[in-house]
């Protein structure tokens, strides 16, 4: 059996989405840009797209610029507020648990001289909370960056609380929602957001397509210089398919949002309950009830997270052990230490990410088989207390 | 990412385990840094290594590290086994990826730990 | 009939490269960065593309990074190496014809305070000389960018020249190949290049990937800052799909490139010779014959580019006036009017750019009809002679 | 990019020419930016215009704002093709891309600019 549970490292492109992206390869390949029909035949692709994809986070369609991912989002988010805003000061805040997306490029930015950096301590489940985030605000903070949904632990953070927060002060406020979009309900408007990073690969889209959210009236140079696409906020030819696949599985994991929480969210609790029944000395990591519906994470003690996963690659199962980029890394997860766990409890996370797609057999099939795996390599470890 | 000897070390380690009373113990590593060894020797009169056993705390390379350098060792003289190299552990691994290799460093230390531990209790019994 | 002659503004996606990408949406989906087979079988997919890509350009698969489009590209490689070397100087030396992505990045860096610009004349046809590159290096010369092809007018420059003047220098080399590449051959050893851009959808790729190669030895900070990927040249989840397009794209263009020149440069040269004897008052631009064999870039007196370009369309023949993305401006190309071209005849260009794909039955149908609709629009033109 | 009407006006340009001696004949913009447009009015003795042409190089907006105007302006007084404004045009062409709004502008100063020959001759005859 294949079990497919590392949906928050990336997702199975849907058959709708990739039905839709096809024609935009082979027909309507136009460069939007172009003065022909095959052109404009792109451009109604585009122009639909930005629709769909404001209408599920409540923008207007010109408050969204497609990008090549996640990451790219970020970093024009982060560098972009900030050069916008020389005059007004340097001061940024984030927090902790941020993804390295933004935590590295605030840190680089930092060395370079651009900003002076406030990283926010969250509390034992991996929230930042208003109050923090108030009481480090100063008058010359040009930006807030703190995350929409923590793609580690899953915990949701206060965003609509943070938001307000930051436009009584007038200062922007960055929400790196790629964990969260197509997943959680999202509203610019009333969550007081004024850039937004999207992912499309995060909700069964595409990889290297995504999306920055820049409200109206928020002006931020480009990351990207070159020719005058995307109203000259992002040069490079557009990429038609990507953007037509996002905005298609944006839509439908929309429609299906609800639904899709039950579901899913059902099928995790099985899975969240059958690990603490089965198994002790574990720790659930994340907070027990703000958290993303598809996101499971423990803290297993006394063994190390690689080899939990080799062994259930080797019977089929993917997950992972802290955020997919850092899997191959020594450190342990950035996010549980700053959660305020040990590092030798740190090393022994498995997060376990669920997708509409995932079966109740599947989830089965996994709570039979952890609980051996996790004795056995018990059974080799040092720190396993005998005769437990 | 990993070879398929290590891969059979992780799945099938040899030599897991402890030994009661044994004749030298090491401990290397530290659970900050996400791997600990622990290697028990069994040695004989002749100062031949008898049996073997370990316990690994860490990741796939770290158990199959572990793994090999007990089955290097078993059965050779103390003197052959202090000369084990991490070297010669990736080598019989067929290879471990870059950022794995203090792994089987720490396969050398813990074995050379375990032997000076029963050096040590030699020395004291004479 | 529909006849796309915009190939140098975008390309079909060709149906071997679509059939190639379609298990890497569905099938093999997993982050080539987690632990477990979904992920492996991503990561020797990724592999294996670097290494067709590398073979092409002759260059070793880890000189490769793959990015989001060319664009991205050149930002990167410019931003990169000016960082990389602040130690050194800060003068950059570009040509007056390159793509917005290198000449507005340039510019923007310029006024950003990060660079002194020299900006290189370029000679009728379009050719920046090796001479002129060797004349305007300076002890603080950081970056020679000389783009391969121009991507209005064709013309190839001596890029094995100016790459061995800037070698000769220690200088690094950055050529914007995003036109060349898969269309001439390209070495990137035997030419001396640092930096080379590449962009997927110039050949018969997907829009939205790209591959900067850098040369062994240069090392560049990244433009996107976040995860290791790309071992840590470029963040952000990679586009497995897009990357397998590319590399797909790339070895069918290259193993076909010989064939592929011939029986385009063949209907080209029929283009070019047909427009030549049926239209009076037309000048060729670009070079005779150091050009891409795909273009075909004729100035039209008395007449404005645009307007051409909406009678083809009315025809359904898709072309362009000068580049895809200052279509829908109103300045003149930048680089007619660096060739010397006057004002009212840089207005009136017309690019017509053939692939593999066009057929001799398109290039009939267009002579056919071009005669008729320049004679019509210049009977409307007050600057066209009368009785003439 | 273009609406239907302005793509009609593209497509089926009313009134291009020229009239040999015309009562009045304006033209605006320079090829250096890219358009440029002319009209020629034949204007009778109670001031209203009879007929009218016009020839202009530039772009598709270029062609439907001059056609557009003419055909406003044709059968009107002279007093009232003086009051033609550019978001007329506009209008009347159910729209523009914001790029292509000072293709409006032209047509209505070359109107103009055709009216004004007409009168500094006419007023020259007197
Ligand atoms: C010469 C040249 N450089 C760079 C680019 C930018 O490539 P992309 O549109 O893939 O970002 C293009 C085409 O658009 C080009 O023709
Ligand atoms: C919270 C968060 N931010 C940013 C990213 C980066 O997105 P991408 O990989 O599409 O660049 C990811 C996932 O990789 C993520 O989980």
């Amino acid at each position: 059996m294949k079990v497919y549970l590392d949906n928050a490292a990336t997702t199975m492109v849907r058959k709708e989405v990739v039905d839709a992206m096809i024609p935009a390869f082979t027909t309507y390949y136009g460069n939007p840009s172009s003065l022909h029909e095959f052109a404009r035949e792109a451009e109604q692709l585009l122009d639909s797209a930005r629709k769909d994809v404001a209408a599920v986070i409540n923008a207007k369609p010109d408050e969204i610029v497609f990008t090549g991912g996640g990451s790219e989002s970020d970093n024009m988010a982060l560098r972009g507020a900030v050069a916008a805003n020389k005059k007004k000061g340097k001061h940024v805040i984030t927090s902790a648990v941020e993804h390295h997306a933004v935590l590295y490029t605030l840190q680089a930015m930092e060395r370079e001289g651009l900003i002076d950096l406030t990283i926010l301590p969250v509390d034992e489940y991996a929230v930042v909370s208003a109050e923090s985030v108030a009481n480090a605000l100063r008058d010359d903070t040009v930006l807030v960056s703190i995350m929409f949904a923590n793609n580690e632990v899953g915990t949701i953070n206060p965003i609509a609380e943070i938001g307000k927060v930051c436009r009584d002060k007038s200062v922007l406020f960055h929400t790196d929602a790629v964990q969260a979009t197509g997943h959680v309900p999202i509203d610019v408007v009333e969550m007081n957001i004024d850039l937004m990073a999207i992912s499309a690969h995060k909700f069964h889209g595409p990889k290297g397509v995504g999306a920055l959210y820049i409200r109206k009236g928020v002006r931020i140079p480009s990351l990207i210089i070159g020719g005058g696409q995307e109203k000259k906020r992002r040069a490079g030819t557009e990429n038609v398919p990507g953007i037509v696949g996002l905005a298609t599985a944006l839509k439908l994991a929309n429609e299906h949002m609800t639904e899709n929480a039950v579901k899913v969210g059902a099928l995790r609790d099985k899975l969240l309950k059958g690990i603490a029944d089965t198994i002790p000395d574990v720790k659930l990591n994340g907070h027990p009830t703000n958290r993303l519906p598809n996101n499971v994470n423990y803290s297993i003690r006394y063994i190390e997270g690689e080899s939990i996963l080799l062994m259930l690659d080797i019977n089929g199962i993917a997950a992972s052990s802290g955020s997919a980029c850092t899997s191959g890394s020594l450190d342990p997860s950035h996010v549980l230490l700053a959660m305020g766990l040990p590092h030798e409890i740190a090393h022994g996370s498995l997060r376990l990410t669920l997708s509409e797609f995932t079966t109740e057999e599947e989830i089965d099939y996994v709570l039979d088989l952890l609980p051996q795996i996790i004795q056995r390599l018990r059974d080799m470890s040092p720190l396993y207390p005998k005769q437990k | 990412m990993y070879t398929e000897k290590v891969m059979d070390h992780f799945k099938n380690p040899r030599n897991v385990g402890e030994i009661e009373s044994a004749s030298g113990v090491g401990t290397v590593g530290n659970a900050k840094c996400g791997d600990i060894m622990q290697i028990f020797l069994d040695i004989d009169e002749n100062e031949i290594i008898r049996d073997v056993k370990f316990k690994t705390f860490g990741c796939g390379a770290a158990v199959a590290t572990s793994s090999m350098a007990t089955e290097m060792i078993k059965g050779k003289s103390v003197d052959e086994a202090l000369k084990i190299t991490n070297a010669a552990v990736v080598e019989a691994l067929e290879g471990l990826p870059p950022a794995k290799i203090h792994c089987s460093v720490l396969a050398e230390e813990a074995v050379k730990a375990a032997i000076e531990d029963y050096m040590k209790k030699r020395d004291e019994a004479k």
